[in-house]
């Protein structure tokens, strides 16, 4: 018989080892004697019986939101509970841009805010996760959608937000590819956030996780939560498949997971999971300075560092648990990518995967108190909740340390739906296939 | 060591030839359990309504069933309306009958390689063994909503008429290695069951 | 003149037509029907790129697909196409091909010096540095570091490049993935059973393993003739599947052979979506690299591409080649090579073994027991030092090149898309798949079996086993050839790595070694996908195919842990990189979204009209090559002054019949209907079930149980899903029948003070006046002789009829309208006029139909049914959605009449100029006053009629003071629309 | 990609419908209240496994079918019109 492969296996001596600093001159050093003394990014914990606070989900948000715990709020008495490696969720498949472009004013300050974060993170970190403001670049092909990005430009504006309006001749200098008059939705123009860029995705993960465990959290994977337990309205704990664990404070931080995770606490979210899908193409030369996305069809795309576009398009428009691509998706985005930049016609996608997102009801993210005592919810992020992962963090630090929302994310509580105070960007309703 | 190589090889005589047809057209559908008695009243007018993914035709009228106890009538055109009006007086109270003469482009594809060409938009199988004459089906072609029934004269179309010219224009690029040619109107050749020459 | 390398006749080569190209500069000639690889290996080109990080000196390795190393770019007609394979680039005349991230050339490359410096550049090292000073890393790091990645460039000559590629969609019964032996033998049983079969294989020719042992030939060809003859098969070589997608789907990439290109118009490439009951995977297995000091050099390839070499295209890939393996299967290629006259080593992990005294009785020299410690040479293999397993007895052996063998991995990837859990298999060393039956069959190698006969085998038996289930009797029908025997082997010895101090690879694209798998581990990343992460591996365009495992064997050493405890990380699609276009298909640039055009589209087209794309649809924007608001302003005119007509056959339309017609647009609108007379048209609004507007449009009562309800062109498609849907959910019970007459019928709206006169001159039999027509009256009508309908509606704000006529007439009856209204100087107006005439008259649209107002929102509060239960109803009353600080429409004036407004400026009160209090939706210029005039949604907007506020758009640099005024501007006791 | 078993025609690709969400919600009566309209409107079980869902036939016979589908693996295991009464494989509601 053979043995099946299980899982990741728990190493055998999981104690804390500080990494050290990490700097230029250290990787001199450890060149020169054989990169003998690097030791692990994060300590791999085995978890306690109890902490104060149990984090579940060891992606973006859930390391983020230990790490301020830890630095800001002075709360370190935390487990991150990750059900496999952690960082292998969306925070680990996204296309990477970050940006603080949104419409309604409360959103524009809240990512504007992670904006910031990003900007100081590698410092903040000791981990560079190469973030890269090379720009964001909205192209639009009709007038509405002119007015549409004019609005929200000019309210970003008003907000001390970066954002420009860029002709045609403009949008066709800073993108050479792109074809201007392509055939069906000529390009009229574009709207560029300069501040907005790329982020390497594994490496935010990595970076939070390495910041938040030498700031005393246990970071402790392979341990899911199978379920919640409580005594009346209040959250006691958490039950794992490493046994149960003791906690004042739960908070759920499980992305595509939400719903089922709720469940186990017997809530029911106004969220459902549906999956987005994200390519990769070979590497080549530099041919794509900003993040561009195309007005008249679902695509996106930037270069990453290593020399792949990164594209997406629209989420499948079902529920989904399936982190797999389509193939009616793939051709949709191809079709946007060769009518919208010719040039690519021979490039070479390389793979294609997906992620699966907790479409919110509105389509903003969720970071709120529950009806349960003691238990939080970040959740909701639908599509773009990277770029959210410092604010996201710090914000669910602040309501877990302070039991109140952060300013910032006070109108990201449940609360919104039942009283008609939804965060609509789009207006398409609660349709959660239709954000 | 050669491989059997069964991709279409287009020839030099057109392996496409696409004929509008000027037709009228008329959906009629029943109310609530009511398609029995539509079914008699296209009976007594000589038209056996045919079920399901199916096509009839009979005395140079035609019928497709391509929606639930609904059923598309093609005839030659007659006086703006009329035969809409015609069939809505029949209907009575069993359904209705609703003019689509102007909102449905009608075409007919003949040639040996129409299923070929047209497997390049059409996500339906048309191999003669599971869509053999008679049969009737709603797609999607290269965006746009299509009928497509199979007559003994070859593949009629039926598409919106907003988007018409787009499809065609979509066709004539996609099968253009197939050779794509435009015939006269064959309305006639359509409504009695002509066989394609 | 024969190419040194050249040695024999191969299969796929004809010794007749001699091929040139040119490669970085060089004119080589090669053969019809050799890949760009096997003429530069003919001609001795050893040296054909440089590394992703290290730049050093590469060769090529494999014959195939998987090939990590041999990227070129191909420059032609259509620019510079990066990375292609030369393993299976066919060569044609005059191709041009470049090796890849060098400066300045493939000799002396300067980055070579990232060789040199590579202690200080292992995995990951990035993220550890660069952070200081916080500028420096846009503006300096990472565009070094972006310009070093990449492989090839990409340089485009747009135009020919996108010449539209095509998809094609096939059905089967079952599809074989591979034609090998066992995809084959596969393939001709289940024709023979009448089931219609695809059978996909990535190469040019069919036959996959067979091909490299003639006494295949009789076998492969008759069963080749066999296929041809079942007419229920279809065989597509050049055809490569790209992914398993679920429910039967898989995509495939068929390559064009030139003659079939030709054919199809220098069409390339198709993309193959084909859908199957069952599939068969009987896509082989990979040969592995061994990871050893200097496995990179030049020189170093998989013993089975050297096989592949010699006899597809007779091709010696080096005349003292050293084989260093660990299998009875790699030994092939060894008697391959020795029966071609080439001297040759072989350095085996094993001791001994069956297929080692076969070597060793055709005189070659056999090292049992031993390994290559590593290969010498600049620029190319010159030595391989090989030592005793005990590390005592060493050994250089002189080589010209070095052709290793690791084992094979069975191809998994389809299967593991299709489910399929992976088992470590001891015995070959490698893991295998099983599909579930509902979904099909591994065969052949891909399932663990090697050996030809035994593939063969197992590919009827698998045949067999689904047309069992597919409830088909298969065929007696044998090829009438018998399955040359497979010799007996001894096991594999697993062998992952010979370690020392120089760089060991396992991802030779992406530069990654042994050490820095191990560096991962030791950093933490020691979870199979972490480690992936962290050093790339894997993560180049071969994916890893030849490398992956011995990633996963190193680490798992690190770890301390058996490897099928590690895994292997997942494959996703695409099973070779696909072009863009291939994906893209044909519905590219005019064809990236159907075109809607108007039944008058060529009318509108020759007067002169601007068109406009909104949604699906072209619409005449101006009837004048559009340049500033005169020409709008002049058509907006005539509707105000006299007469004007308008093309509105882009409204949604929706015949509603049935007895309970009524009821149910009475639960679809927040309107109420039921109470709408015979002969009457309603405007009424729709709302979302949380209380939001969906829509807005008349309905006319056409008779008792026929309505006809018209949407905004915007939300058509979205409200007939939403009627349908809610019909057939909520209220199926409902007796009614929706139809789409959208396309059925044109409409045109004409409008202005002298629209009676011009309507009644082509409308028969109806009565015009005020009295037996009066504001919203609808009625049935023969317009130019056309059975029509007449509505008497008004969207401009004047009096105004709207026409409808089936569309196949509407060329005459505009024409008709046009002659009739000729003596009122009727002209035709368009979208922008239509707009400038609705935003003075204050009625909403799109731009403030925005999903996000209420029926408060826009004033329309009063619409709301106070009985009976309809969509949104409840949630509608919510005090969110009627809350006083919400933004409510207005309308707005900038207080110089000289300022124009801009859709998107936001409004500010003076003393607090970063507090938006709402924004513009839409403005015009005014026919009825000079100045703009526009609209708005402002918090509290209704309390605010009069104030001042400044409206500004900061990205225009602009700043205006406006006036709140009501959103009526025009005629606000409607006394025009009921002239 | 998925392949819709269309009652009335047939099996078809994913792309010729249009999906309209969670078929378990059912609209409550007119009077229910607030509280009832809001979890209809927002609130979703969004399972991990069979999921019944209402899928609109728009590129064939228009029809409104009620699908029960696992959202891991997208098996589909019934497909039926409106008023049928649809559940998950005995045994696996989750
Ligand atoms: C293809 C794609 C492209 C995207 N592009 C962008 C983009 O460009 N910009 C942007 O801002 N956003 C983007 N997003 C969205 C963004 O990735 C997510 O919103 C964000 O990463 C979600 O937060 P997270 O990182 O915490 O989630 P995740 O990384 O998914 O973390 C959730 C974690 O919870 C764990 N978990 C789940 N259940 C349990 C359990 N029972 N016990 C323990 N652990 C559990 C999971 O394993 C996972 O690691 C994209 C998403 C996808 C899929
Ligand atoms: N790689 C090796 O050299 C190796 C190692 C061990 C055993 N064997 C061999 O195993 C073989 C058994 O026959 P077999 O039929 O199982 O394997 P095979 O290798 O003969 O055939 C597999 C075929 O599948 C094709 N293929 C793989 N992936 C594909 C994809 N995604 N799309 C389209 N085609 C794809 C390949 O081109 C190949 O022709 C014998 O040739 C035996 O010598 C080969
Ligand atoms: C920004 C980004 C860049 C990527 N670049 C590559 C790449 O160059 N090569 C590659 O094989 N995969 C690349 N991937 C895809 C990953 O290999 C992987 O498919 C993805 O993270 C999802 O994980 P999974 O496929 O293991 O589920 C990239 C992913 C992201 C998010
Ligand atoms: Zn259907």
């Amino acid at each position: 018989m053979n043995p099946q492969p299980k899982s990741h296996p728990t190493p055998a001596r999981a104690r804390r080892v500080s990494s050290g600093r990490y700097s230029l001159w250290r990787v001199f050093l450890e060149g020169l004697t054989g990169q003998r003394g690097w030791s692990r990014a994060w300590a791999k914990a085995t978890p306690r019986e109890r902490y104060r606070v149990v984090i579940v989900g060891g992606g973006g948000h859930g390391l983020a939101t230990a790490f301020y715990l830890a630095t800001e709020y002075g709360i370190s008495d935390v487990a991150v509970l990750e059900q496999g490696p952690l960082g292998l969720g969306n925070v680990g498949r996204n296309t990477t841009i970050i940006r603080s472009n949104y419409f309604h004013p409360q959103n524009i300050r809240f990512y504007e805010h992670s904006l910031k974060l990003w900007e100081g993170l590698e410092r903040a970190l000791n981990f560079n996760a190469m973030v890269s403001q090379r720009g964001t670049l909205n192209l639009f092909h009709s007038e509405a959608q002119r007015d549409l990005f004019t609005r929200r430009a000019n309210m970003m504006r008003l907000l001390g937000v970066d954002a420009e309006a860029l002709s045609r001749e403009a949008v066709k200098e800073l993108v050479p590819l792109v074809d201007l008059d392509n055939g069906r939705y000529p390009v009229l123009g574009g709207f560029l956030q300069r501040r907005g860029g790329t982020v390497r995705h594994d490496a935010v993960a990595w970076g939070y996780a390495r910041a938040a465990s030498e700031a005393g959290v246990d970071i402790v994977e392979d341990c899911e939560v199978t379920g919640i337990t409580r005594d009346g309205s209040r959250v006691t704990g958490v039950e794992t498949t490493r046994g149960h664990i003791t906690a004042d404070t739960v908070c759920l931080a499980v992305a595509g997971h939400s719903s089922r995770l709720a469940a186990m606490a017997g809530l029911t979210l106004p969220i459902e999971s549906h999956v987005l899908q994200a390519f990769v193409s070979e590497g080549i030369k530099p041919v794509l300075d900003v993040v561009l996305t195309y007005g008249a069809g679902h695509f996106y795309v930037s270069q990453s560092d290593k020399g792949g576009l990164v594209f997406g398009g629209a989420i499948d428009g079902y529920n989904s648990y399936g982190q797999r691509g389509t193939l009616p998706m793939a051709e949709e985005v191809a079709a946007a990518a060769v009518t919208l930049l010719p040039g690519l016609a021979r490039l070479k996608v390389l793979r294609q995967w997906g992620g699966v997102m907790d479409m919110s009801m509105d389509g903003s993210p969720i970071i709120s108190a529950t009806p349960l005592e003691g238990l939080f919810v970040n959740g909701g992020w639908c599509y773009g909740g990277f770029k959210a992962i410092p604010a996201g963090g710090l914000a669910t630090a602040h309501l877990i340390a302070r039991q109140a929302p952060h300013p910032l994310a006070a109108h990201l509580g449940l609360e919104r739906f039942a009283a008609g105070r939804t965060v609509d960007e789009r207006g398409a309703g609660p349709f959660p296939y239709a954000h | 060591m050669s491989a059997p190589d069964s991709l279409p090889m287009p020839r030099a005589t057109p392996g496409i030839r696409l004929a509008s047809c000027a037709v009228d057209i008329v959906e009629i559908a029943a109310l609530h359990g009511r398609a029995p008695e539509l079914e008699n009243i296209a009976g007594a007018r000589g038209l056996d309504l045919p079920v399901l993914g199916r096509v009839a035709v009979a005395s140079g009228q035609l019928a497709l069933g391509v929606r639930p106890a609904r059923w598309l009538l093609l005839a030659r055109p007659a006086h703006s309306g009329a035969t809409a009006a015609r069939w809505q007086a029949a209907c009575g109270r069993a359904g209705a009958a609703v003019d689509l003469s102007s909102g449905l482009a009608a075409w007919r594809l003949a040639g040996p390689q129409v299923r070929d060409a047209l497997a390049r938009a059409c996500r339906l199988d048309l191999d003669p063994q599971v869509f053999p004459a008679g049969s009737a089906a709603a797609t999607v072609m290269a965006q746009v909503g299509v009928i497509l029934a199979v007559l003994p004269s070859g593949l009629l179309l039926l598409t919106p008429t907003s988007t018409a010219r787009h499809l065609r224009a979509w066709l004539a690029s996609t099968a253009k290695p197939f050779g794509l040619v435009s015939e006269a109107d064959v309305t006639v050749g359509v409504l009695s069951g002509d066989r394609a020459t | 003149m024969r190419a040194p390398g050249r040695i024999a006749r191969g299969l796929l080569t004809d010794p007749d037509r001699p091929v040139g190209f040119r490669f970085d500069g060089r004119s080589m000639q090669g053969l019809a029907g050799d890949t760009l690889a096997a003429a530069l290996l003919a001609n001795g080109q050893r040296l054909v790129a440089r590394s992703f990080k290290y730049h050093r000196p590469r060769g090529i390795v494999t014959a195939g697909p998987e090939e990590p190393c041999a990227l070129v770019d191909v420059i032609g007609v259509s620019g510079r196409e990066p990375n292609r394979l030369a393993t299976t680039l066919l060569l044609h005349e005059g191709l041009v091909a470049e090796s890849q991230n060098r400066w300045p050339s493939l000799r002396f490359d300067v980055l070579a010096v990232n060789d040199l410096m590579g202690r200080f550049l292992p995995a990951g090292f990035y993220y550890k540095t660069f952070m200081a000073p916080g500028w420096a890393w846009e503006r300096l790091y990472e565009p070094l570091i972006r310009r070093a990645a990449g492989l090839g460039r990409l340089e485009a000559i747009v135009g020919d490049h996108a010449a539209p590629a095509e998809t094609v969609h096939d059905h089967a019964d079952v599809l074989v993935v591979g034609a090998g032996t066992a995809g084959l033998a596969a393939a001709h049983r289940l024709g023979t059973s009448g089931l219609k079969v695809m059978l996909a294989d990535q190469d040019v020719v069919l036959g996959g393993g067979s091909l490299l042992d003639a006494r295949w030939s009789a076998w492969r060809e008759s069963l080749c003739a066999g296929l041809a003859g079942l007419a229920t098969v279809r065989c597509l070589p050049r055809t490569t599947v790209l992914g398993a997608y679920g429910h039967g789907v898989f995509g495939a990439l068929e390559t064009l052979s030139p003659p079939e290109a030709a054919r199809f118009d220098g069409l390339r490439e198709r993309l193959r979506i084909i859908r199957a009951r069952r599939v068969v995977c009987a896509t082989g297995a990979l040969e592995r690299l061994i990871a050893f000091p200097g496995n990179d050099l030049p020189g170093v390839m998989l013993a089975g591409a050297a096989h592949q070499y010699l006899r597809r295209y007779g091709v010696a890939v080096g005349r003292r080649p050293v084989f260093f393996l660990n299998s009875d299967e790699a030994y092939e290629a060894v008697f391959a090579l020795s029966g071609a006259g080439i001297e040759c080593a072989v350095v085996d992990v094993r001791e001994s073994s069956l297929a080692a005294e076969r070597a060793r009785a055709l005189g070659v020299e056999v090292h049992g027991g031993a390994v290559v410690e590593g290969a010498y040479g600049r620029d190319g293999v010159r030595a391989v030092r090989v030592v005793d397993v005990t590390g005592r007895a060493r050994r250089e052996l002189a080589a010209d090149c070095l052709l290793m063998s690791g084992g094979y991995s069975p191809a998994t990837t389809l299967a593991s898309q299709l489910g399929a859990r992976l088992t470590w298999q001891e015995a070959i060393a490698a893991f295998t798949a099983d599909l579930a039956p509902a979904i099909g069959q591994m065969a052949g190698a891909a399932r663990g079996v090697f050996g030809l006969a035994a593939a063969a085998r197992d590919g009827e038996s698998a045949a067999r086993t689904l047309a069992a289930q597919l409830a088909r009797p298969v065929g007696a029908a044998d090829p009438g050839v018998d399955l040359p025997p497979d010799a007996d082997v001894t096991p594999i010895a697993a062998l992952w790595e010979v370690r020392g101090p120089a760089k060991a690879f396992v991802d030779l694209q992406n530069d990654v070694t042994a050490a820095d798998v191990r560096l991962s581990c030791r950093e933490g990343y020691e979870h199979v996908e972490h480690m992936k992460r962290f050093t790339t591996h894997g993560m180049a365009t071969d994916q890893g195919r030849i490398g992956g495992l011995v990633g996963s064997a190193v680490l798992a050493q690190a770890r301390g842990v058996p490897l099928w405890q590690v895994g292997q990380t997942r494959p996703r699609p695409f099973a070779q990189p696909v072009p863009f276009a291939a994906l893209a298909g044909g519905e590219v640039r005019e064809h990236y979204r159907p075109k809607r055009r108007l039944p008058l589209h060529d009318w509108h087209e020759a007067a002169g009209a601007t068109f406009v794309s909104t949604g699906l649809w072209l619409r005449p924007l101006v009837y004048s090559p559009r340049q500033g608001w005169e020409a709008v302003l002049n058509e907006a005119r005539a509707v105000r002054r006299s007469v004007g007509i308008t093309d509105v056959s882009t409204l949604g339309k929706i015949d509603v019949q049935g007895p309970d017609a009524a009821r149910f647009l009475d639960f679809i609108y927040a309107s109420s209907f039921a109470t709408l007379a015979v002969g009457r048209a309603r405007y009424g609004i729709m709302l979302r079930e949380d209380g939001m507007l969906l829509d807005d449009g008349t309905t006319s009562r056409l008779a008792p149980e026929h309505f006809l309800v018209t949407t905004t062109t915007a939300n058509a498609t979205a409200t007939l899903e939403h009627m349908e849907f809610h019909l057939q959910a909520v209220w199926p019970r409902l007796d009614v029948l929706l139809t789409d007459v959208g396309d059925q019928w044109a409409q045109f709206a004409v409008a202005g003070p002298r629209s009676r006169e011009v309507v009644a001159a082509v409308v028969a039999g109806l009565e015009l006046s005020n009295e037996a027509f009066p504001f919203m009256a609808a009625s049935v009508a023969t317009i130019a002789g056309v059975a029509g309908r007449v509505f008497r509606i008004s969207f401009s704000g004047e009096l105004a009829y709207e026409l409808a006529v089936p569309a196949r007439h509407a060329l005459a009856v505009w024409s008709a309208v046009l002659e009739a209204g000729k003596r009122f100087g009727i002209a035709p107006y368009g979208l922008d006029a239509l707009n400038t005439l609705r935003i003075e008259k204050g009625h909403v649209t799109a731009a403030e139909l925005n999903g996000n107002t209420s029926a408060d929102d826009l004033g329309m509060q009063r619409m709301l049914k106070k009985h009976g239960d309809f969509i949104g109803r409840a949630l509608s009353q919510r005090p969110g959605l009627t809350a006083p600080e919400r933004l409510q429409l207005v309308g707005v004036r900038p207080l110089a009449r000289a300022h124009r407004l801009r859709n998107g400026l936001q409004l500010v009160a003076p003393e607090a100029r970063t507090t938006s209090l709402g924004y513009v939706t839409s403005s015009t210029p005014s026919v009825e006053s000079d100045g703009w005039v526009g609209l708005a949604l402002v918090a509290g907007g209704r309390r605010r009629l009069g104030q001042r506020l400044i409206g500004t758009s900061p990205v225009h640099d602009e700043a205006i003071e406006i006036e709140i005024v009501s959103p009526h501007m025009l005629d606000p006791e409607n006394l025009r629309v009921r002239a | 990609m998925l392949r819709i078993p269309c009652p009335w025609c047939g099996e078809r690709d994913e792309t010729e419908f249009r999906y309209r969400g969670d078929a378990s919600k059912v609209r409550p009566a007119a009077d229910a209240g607030l509280a009832a309209f809001t979890a209809y409107v927002y609130e979703r079980d969004n399972h991990c496994g069979w999921h019944l869902e209402w899928w609109l036939h728009v590129g064939g016979c228009r029809r409104l079918l009620k699908v029960v589908r696992h959202t891991l693996s997208h098996e589909i295991h019934a497909v039926g019109g409106p008023e049928d009464q649809l559940s998950p494989p005995p045994g696996l509601t989750r």
